[in-house]
């Protein structure tokens, strides 16, 4: 087995850990993450004079305790992301899927579906159809599981291909396979880990965006909270109560790092060209 | 060869009348059409001159094929919230959006491309890994937090630089560090991969073979097919950009078409949403088959069919 | 002086750690003299290449720096700085790669890249360049020098390109010429082409070359010495007819039988009854798109074979003769435009969906490379047993069947367990025929299955199939281009060019009288072909696996 | 306290007193520039339709009012002085107005008393189709204005009202150029207005910017200040930083919050006033949708209760305002403001979940609309007042929507709006009567809330009719009792407004959020 460099382990430790409390949630915490105490508002953290000791990672502006609230935030980020991966790497893989098997026509119109979403920008797409239809939390999700689609589309299609065209493939075929068992069995286990890899550039990609969005305020609304909700909310007192856009700040930075660097070190590992190289 | 360019033109029209539908289709669905573009309390002038614009009493597709001819000529309407053309509007912004992407986009190239060449050819080493690290820093960090930070830093901590809006040279440093950062990284990080594909290919070998300098087959070897797929991601890169700016420009009070959208959006100023959309769209368009023509450029197997 | 042009003394190469083995060249010591042909052979893996690009300084940066000599003009190039080296390596040594297309930058035009030698290490004008270049087209045989100068590599053929390619390594006239497999990659007929160039050029130069190939048959047709390599060893080195007929390893000795001989025979007798009966059988790729009118190519032209129970039927022609379009056409991987195939008397053109599926059963294909043509997700017992899964056999059932399948191919049972990347080239080519096996087809289809194959490996292969026929009776399609694999397996061959048959008949008939031009061409292409070795009868793995009529 | 005076008396005084807005004539070359930072810019600068508060804090710069409130002689700026107008008297029914005479227009046209008959005429502000539909609500009672000269004019109400010149110091006040008004249209005068004031727009950008110059030939003599800049620079942090760096010379709209740590900035000084204008939130009484909750009264009564808004505005504002405990009950009302009305809706939680068990109410979702960043604190509060009332049973989603449109979007619950005070200064009038009563939008636009009860409709009769101030009064008591019977909105608190400006700056911050950059409102020093 190869040594596994301390950065990998690092980054998969932060995410374990993201996971695990979004999981477990506020048990640890005595308050909710929308319950106020207006005497206690913008309270520092534990380690700072003037804190408040049930509020070890300080208060907001309504004196709600952050530890809530960046729990309820990575909850809620998470969900939306998961959500939105899933969704779009689903959808995007079934489009490449069929185009890669019917092609034709029906490749034709598809790719073009895809070219048509990679021409504009997908934040664009977000803010129209926000303002053509309202803000809701289900337009929410769908959007962000629109979001990166065609590339799994283009992906799935492309390896789709080339696995398809693999004498693999082409044995199966011959031995009397049906599609259902070639992409089944044999083509999905063999291009998952690119798409693998994929997931794990998408999904940091929709925090951002879903935190872009909360900057323009477009994003999860209140009184649900995520963590670009938090750190667009507080970066009015980033010179004052720097702690509320800090804390989810920092939240999002580890979990989007890690992913990255989890997604680069499954790159190496799954992607046959690179590993043939290196061998 | 020509087959080739009617072929791409032919998908580029095609790609733009999606657009236009896209925007038609969401229209009509999602409610009054009159009502969406002139707003609830609009006078019946305005709806009227509304009604003449779309002539909402024809059948539907006389509508459909009539606003797509108008926006294939520009028209896009007026904007409800100041009465402009829309066409106007978008005009006075997009020199600014021009000027702070290129800006931006040209430096990340030049710190991107060559920050991911060296990381190629020092491959494994501590500087590589500094460089991607810094690469995956570049994009893990919100955009609109960055800009804030450097705000609070170089404008009320350091006042070295202008905190917002347009002017001089100086006032373009921040917003375009903000919005290269996150191209930056990942230009580096691709063009890190491209490298080390390329470096690897016989051809390379075959020039050392030749006696061709460790330096010359980087730059006058690899780099040349290195930048063939670099230039697509360049490409596709440019959407980012755009998206990007609609934080960046609402940040630093930028006059560019990014923050036209956020300000056309709340005010639900469609005519300008769909103008931008339209616009948006064609420079997107236009910029993909550009990359085309760079690729056939860069690349002999396409350029020569024949 | 001696004429000695390079020599290398203990030279190691070592691997990096993980490996499975130490070096992959160890303790290596050979020499080239001026006007000499040094042939290197070995299996892959034995470390031949490495060899090559040691002395050119051009090791993969993840092996460590390697150990010993390697002299030339009295320096050594191991101990050089980088740029001196290069100025020699550049100008005083030259190489070829096996791959002549992607050893050319393909976004440059071929006359650039040659006159970037002249660039590098002469200061001669621009149009002095250009027209030492346009000779050297000229010498290497390139037909109009003029236009190939300003043409891209994608352009040109292969043959062409490696041409291109020894243009660039003889533009300075270069003292030794190292050439890595040059010639694998190329049809026989342009191999031959090349290696009688790279003899006129020895013989107008008076180069050292050092020429690395697996072929004993180009052996046998340029070599002056011959060194042979086994795991990063030398195992004997010394004349040609010393190596090629009088070898004193075993090692070599169990190589050379491992060729196959070049001994027309006849058709088997006892043949059943046709199994493949395919008809006018004709498809046409065209290359077009939207607006119709692209190019379009007959690939398979109007062609009729029949195979019969337990017959061997070869399939022979170059690449692009539209061998593999056939025998895909065959088992309906492609769909061709109209002819007729009768398998087993039943139709098989007209079927489709689950009848197809059904049907499939009958006809079955081994591919080329071992590596690719198997799941490499999925363990190969499941890989073997999932035919007859298919066909409706338990798993149970099947999967006792994919065990002796894998017994009977020469392999562990306990190997069902593992996944493919854990067996070698050899072994998954086993594993392939297990697999085609297992539905028990009336025909099988065997497109280049051993052309990627070492020549031991091959051998084995080769007899496993003959073994295989022999007990189950299947007609064999067997796709090659090597004439010589043909001659030993193939009751029939056809000769095929530009989608057509143009030859038919028994080894015997064929080889012993063709009446084509291109049947003679192919033959006369075939390397070494005034050669025959003649091993040791009691020699492991050479016994023919049927008689051999004389 | 503000300190209290006889209203009235001023009022007739004040026709004489000398006028305001006169300074040293500066030198037009060595003039400074001012950038000012603004949060926002309103599409539309007409003086009707551009009604809000982002456009108010420019307008006296490029618009004259006819009657002006002088904050410099009186803190609440009950003294009214002559501006466009120099005299006033009022006979029964009509006032008639003295215009000043030699005002220019940017244009360079004189103003004369056929412009501002136009501004204030039914054409443009109350007749049946206006160019500004809003100034119906302004002009309630009008029957007629008319030139009488070139240089006077009167107006003529249905009965006699004294607080014309009082209502002539808000935006129907402000003189509009008749003859440029009417080539243009109403659409291309709010994108290019032209006025009488000491600055002239040159550039107008809704999204962007808005640039005043100095116009020379202002009436009151050429102002301080050689260019306004007016930047949107949406970002708090940016405006903070770029005062702090001098590239601004003024920020508006700083978050409560952040007060104390920009006023710790050397050379910043901070400006903050009370508004004179509320914040709140409407119910909607009316059973649309058909199961509106609301529509018990009870349930509205609990909601009141429930909110602890003294907290609230404690804790969100630092005490710098306060929160009327019994609506209409202002303290800029001079005389009609009692410090110890009865509370009939005190915060009391127990009290409120006994109103909400009287009620057929089981926590359906109740909506509130709100928009986004309108009002400084509003959705914090609003998330605390969620938090309120869910502790009492009440279950109210507040959703954030980007603009008023959306806002009247039905179905909805609760709305938020603000309410100005002082569209008749030191009268009640405005928020009791114009802002719920018959005409107003609330109870008459697609959107409305709420229907006037008889009740209210008969105490208002005698509100509108009373002349003295003892009916007066004693009909406002009525009003509000009619009103709070029904409860349908909730005053919060009154607006503070702030801003901050460099060192070198002395500057007067007008209560209504006008900064007017001339007379003694602003000097350099």
């Amino acid at each position: 087995m190869k040594r596994v460099s301390p950065i990998l382990v690092f980054a998969i430790v932060i995410l374990a850990i993201a996971v695990f409390v979004a999981i477990v949630g506020n048990v640890f915490t005595p308050h909710g993450m929308s319950q106020q105490n207006l005497l206690a508002r913008l309270k520092p953290p534990a380690f700072m004079t003037g804190n408040n000791p049930s509020f070890p990672l300080g208060t907001d502006r309504i004196g709600r305790d952050m530890v809530a609230r960046v729990i309820a935030g990575l909850q809620m980020s998470l969900s939306v992301a998961i959500a939105g991966t899933i969704i779009g790497a689903v959808f995007g893989s079934v489009v490449g899927f069929i185009s890669a098997h019917f092609r034709g026509w029906v490749e034709e119109v598809l790719m073009m579906l895809v070219d048509f979403q990679a021409s504009l920008p997908f934040i664009l797409i977000t803010l129209t159809l926000l303002a053509f239809f309202g803000n809701s939390m289900t337009l929410f999700i769908i959007l962000m599981g629109l979001f990166g689609w065609e590339k799994y589309a283009r992906l799935s299609r492309g390896v789709v291909l080339s696995a398809i065209n693999q004498p693999y493939a082409k044995a199966i075929v011959a031995l009397g396979a049906g599609n259902g068992r070639l992409y089944l069995k044999h083509v999905l286990p063999n291009v998952a880990s690119a798409l693998i890899v994929q997931v794990t550039l998408t999904f940091p990609q929709i925090i951002l965006l879903e935190t872009s969005l909360s900057f323009l305020g477009l994003g999860i609304q209140a009184p649900q909270t995520s963590l670009g909700q938090i750190l667009g909310d507080g970066r009015d007192y980033l010179s004052t109560a720097w702690w509320i856009s800090v804390w989810p700040g920092s939240v999002i930075f580890l979990v989007t790092l890690s992913m990255s660097i989890v997604g680069d070190w499954l790159r190496d590992r799954l992607d046959p060209m690179l590993r043939a190289r290196t061998t | 060869m020509t087959r080739f360019w009617v072929l791409k033109i032919l998908r580029t029209v095609l790609t733009l009348w999606f657009v236009v539908t896209f925007v038609f289709v969401v229209l009509r669905t999602s409610g009054d059409p009159v009502v969406a573009l002139v707003g609830a309390d609009a006078t019946p002038e305005e709806v009227e001159q509304f009604r003449q614009l779309w002539r909402l009493d024809d059948p539907l597709w006389i509508q459909y094929f009539r606003y797509v001819m108008q926006m294939a000529t520009g028209q896009f309407g007026i904007s409800y919230r100041d009465g402009r053309e829309v066409i106007d509007i978008i005009a006075e912004r997009v020199p600014w959006t021009l000027i702070l992407g290129l800006f931006s986009y040209i430096g990340a190239i030049l710190i991107g491309v060559p920050a991911g060449i060296i990381a190629a050819i020092k491959r494994g080493s501590t500087f590589d890994n500094l460089i991607m690290a810094t690469a995956v820093f570049g994009f893990a960090l919100p955009n609109f937090f960055l800009g804030i930070l450097m705000i609070l830093l170089f404008s009320l901590s350091l006042q070295w630089l202008p905190s917002s809006g347009t002017g001089t040279v100086w006032h373009l440093i921040m917003p375009a560090i903000t919005l290269a950062t996150f191209t930056a990284g990942t230009l580096a990080r691709f063009t890190r991969s491209a490298m080390l594909e390329v470096l690897d290919k016989l051809y390379i070998r075959a020039a050392a073979a030749k006696g061709v300098g460790y330096w010359k087959r980087i730059i006058f070897h690899a780099l040349p097919n290195a930048s063939i797929p670099l230039v697509t991601i360049i490409g596709l890169n440019l959407g980012e950009l755009i998206g990007g700016a609609i934080v960046v420009e609402t940040v630093f009070a930028w006059p560019g078409v990014g923050r036209l959208l956020v300000t056309a959006v709340s005010s639900r100023d469609l005519a300008v949403v769909q103008g931008l959309v339209l616009v948006m769209a064609v420079t997107m368009v236009l910029a993909n088959l550009v990359v085309d023509l760079l690729y056939g450029l860069l690349d002999p197997r396409i350029r020569v069919q024949n | 002086m001696s004429s000695e042009r390079l020599s290398v003394e203990h030279l190691n190469v070592p691997l990096p750690r993980g490996a499975d083995r130490a070096f992959a060249v160890e303790d290596l010591s050979l020499s080239v003299s001026k006007g000499e042909i040094l042939c290197i052979v070995g299996e892959s893996g034995s470390g031949k290449s490495l060899t090559a690009l040691a002395a050119m300084g051009l090791l993969p940066r993840n092996l460590g720096k390697p150990q010993g000599k390697v002299m030339f003009e009295g320096k050594n190039l191991l101990t050089l700085d980088e740029a001196t080296r290069r100025d020699i390596t550049g100008r005083r040594i030259a190489m070829i790669f096996q791959e002549p297309t992607a050893a050319l930058n393909p976004i440059f035009r071929v006359g650039e890249q040659v006159s970037e030698t002249f660039r590098i290490h002469t200061s001669l004008s621009q149009a002095e360049i250009r027209k030492k270049v346009i000779d050297l087209f000229r010498e290497v045989q390139l037909p109009n020098p003029e236009q190939i100068f300003h043409s891209y590599p994608h352009q040109l053929s292969g043959g062409q390109c490696q041409r291109v390619m020894i243009a660039t390594a003889l533009a300075l006239d270069p003292s030794v010429l190292i050439a890595d497999e040059p010639t694998t990659a190329l049809d026989v007929t342009t191999q031959a082409q090349i290696l009688k160039l790279m003899l006129e050029l020895r013989a107008k130069h008076d180069t050292g070359i050092i020429f690395i190939t697996h072929d004993f048959g180009v052996v046998a047709e340029i070599a002056d010495r011959v060194a042979v390599m086994q795991t990063g060893r030398l195992v004997e080195i010394g004349t040609r007819d010393e190596i090629l007929n009088h070898p004193k390893e075993d090692y070599t000795r169990r190589l050379l039988a491992a060729v196959p001989t070049l001994t027309p025979r006849k058709e088997r007798e006892g043949l059943g009854g046709p199994v493949l009966i395919a008809r006018n059988i004709v498809k046409t790729f065209s290359r077009s798109g939207l607006f119709g009118g692209g190019r379009t190519v007959k690939a398979v032209d109007d062609v009729d074979i029949t195979i019969r129970r337990g017959e061997t039927l070869g399939l022979v022609g170059e690449s692009g003769s539209g061998k593999s379009t056939l025998a895909q056409c065959v088992i309906r991987l492609v769909q061709p435009e109209s002819g007729d195939i009768l398998i087993s008397g039943g139709d098989f053109t007209g079927l489709s969906g689950k009848v197809l599926r059904e049907a499939r059963r009958k006809v079955q294909i081994v591919f080329q490379d071992p590596y690719t043509a198997l799941d490499p997700r999925q363990k190969v017992g499941d890989s073997i047993a999932e035919g007859p899964v298919i066909h409706g056999l338990d798993r149970k059932a099947a999967m006792a069947r994919a065990l002796d399948l894998l017994e009977a191919c020469g392999l562990d049972r306990a190997s069902a367990t593992r996944f493919p990347h854990e067996f070698s080239g050899g072994q998954r080519q086993r594993i392939c025929i297990a697999r085609a096996l297992a539905v028990e087809p009336e025909l099988l289809i065997a497109d280049e299955s051993v052309s990627a194959l070492d020549v031991s490996v091959q051998a084995q292969v080769l007899k496993l199939l003959a073994d295989m026929q022999e007990r189950l009776g299947f007609g064999i399609l067997f796709i090659t281009h090597d004439l010589r694999v043909a001659s030993q397996i193939c009751d029939n061959i056809a000769v095929m060019r530009n989608g057509r048959i143009v030859e038919r008949g028994d080894p015997a008939s064929l080889f012993g009288a063709p009446k084509e031009t291109y049947t003679k061409e192919l033959l006369a292409a075939v390397p070494g072909k005034g050669w025959q070795h003649h091993a040791d009868k009691n020699e492991a793995g050479t016994e023919r696996s049927r008689e051999e009529t004389p | 306290m503000f300190t209290r005076r006889e209203v009235g008396n001023l009022i007739l005084g004040a026709g004489a007193l000398s006028m305001v807005g006169s300074l040293p004539k500066a030198n037009a070359a060595d003039r400074p520039s001012l950038n000012i930072a603004v949060d926002n810019l309103w599409a539309n600068m007409a003086t009707i339709n551009g009604i809000s508060t982002t456009s108010r804090r420019i307008f006296p710069n490029f618009y004259d009012n006819l009657v002006d409130r002088d904050y410099i002689k009186d803190e609440n700026g009950l003294i009214f002085a002559p501006k466009l107008a120099t005299k006033w008297e009022q006979k029964g029914n009509v006032w008639t107005f003295t215009l000043r005479e030699g005002v220019k227009f940017h244009d360079g046209t004189e103003m004369t008393a056929e412009d501002a008959v136009f501004t204030l005429s039914p054409e443009r502000l109350w007749g049946a189709k206006p160019f500004e539909p809003r100034g119906k609500t302004f002009t309630a009672g009008f029957k007629r204005v008319e030139a009488t000269g070139k240089y006077t004019f009167e107006i003529e109400t249905e009965r006699p009202d004294p607080n014309i010149p009082s209502k002539l110091t808000g935006y129907i006040g402000f003189v509009v150029p008749k003859k440029y008004y009417m080539e243009v249209g109403v659409d291309a005068f709010g994108q290019k207005p032209i006025g009488t004031g000491p600055y002239k727009v040159t550039t107008f950008r809704s999204g962007e910017i808005m640039v005043l110059e100095a116009f020379d030939d202002y009436w009151g003599g050429p102002p301080p200040v050689k260019q306004i800049s007016w930047k949107i620079v949406p970002e708090f942090a940016a405006r903070m930083a770029g005062l702090v760096s001098k590239e601004f010379d003024f920020i508006v709209n700083i978050p409560t919050d952040q007060e104390a740590a920009l006023e710790k900035y050397q050379g910043v000084t901070l400006k903050r006033v009370l508004a004179d204008n509320y914040p709140a939130f409407a119910f909607n009484t009316r059973p649309d949708p058909v199961d509106n909750p609301l529509v018990d009264p009870n349930l509205r009564y609990a909601m009141v209760q429930a909110i602890d808004m003294n907290a609230i505005v404690q804790a969100l504002f630092n005490g710098t305002t306060e929160h009327p405990a019994v609506p209409f009950n202002f303290t800029e009302y001079g005389k009609f403001y009692d410090p110890k009305a009865p509370v009939k809706l005190p915060y009391d939680v127990a009290a409120a979940k006994a109103l909400v068990a009287k009620t057929k109410y089981k926590g359906e979702k109740l909506l509130w609309h709100i928009t986004r960043q309108y009002y400084p604190n509003y959705e914090a509060a609003a998330e605390i007042m969620v938090e309120q009332w869910r502790e009492v049973g009440i279950n109210v989603e507040a959703q954030i929507l980007d603009n008023f449109e959306l806002v009247y979007r039905r179905p909805y619950h609760l709305m938020n709006m603000s309410m100005s005070s002082d569209f008749i200064p030191g009268d009640p009038y405005q928020p009791l009567w114009l802002d719920w009563g018959p005409t107003a939008s609330r109870s008459t636009a697609t959107w409305k809330t709420w229907d006037p009860t008889p009740e209210y409709l008969a105490a208002g009769k005698k509100f509108e009719e009373a002349i003295e101030f003892e009916d007066r009064k004693k009909a406002y008591l009525e009003l509000s009792d009619a009103w709070q019977k029904v409860t349908p909105g909730y005053y919060m608190w009154k607006s503070v407004y702030n801003c901050a400006h460099r060192a070198g700056i002395q500057f007067k911050f007008k209560p209504n959020g006008e900064m007017r950059i001339y007379g003694d409102y602003f000097k350099f020093v």
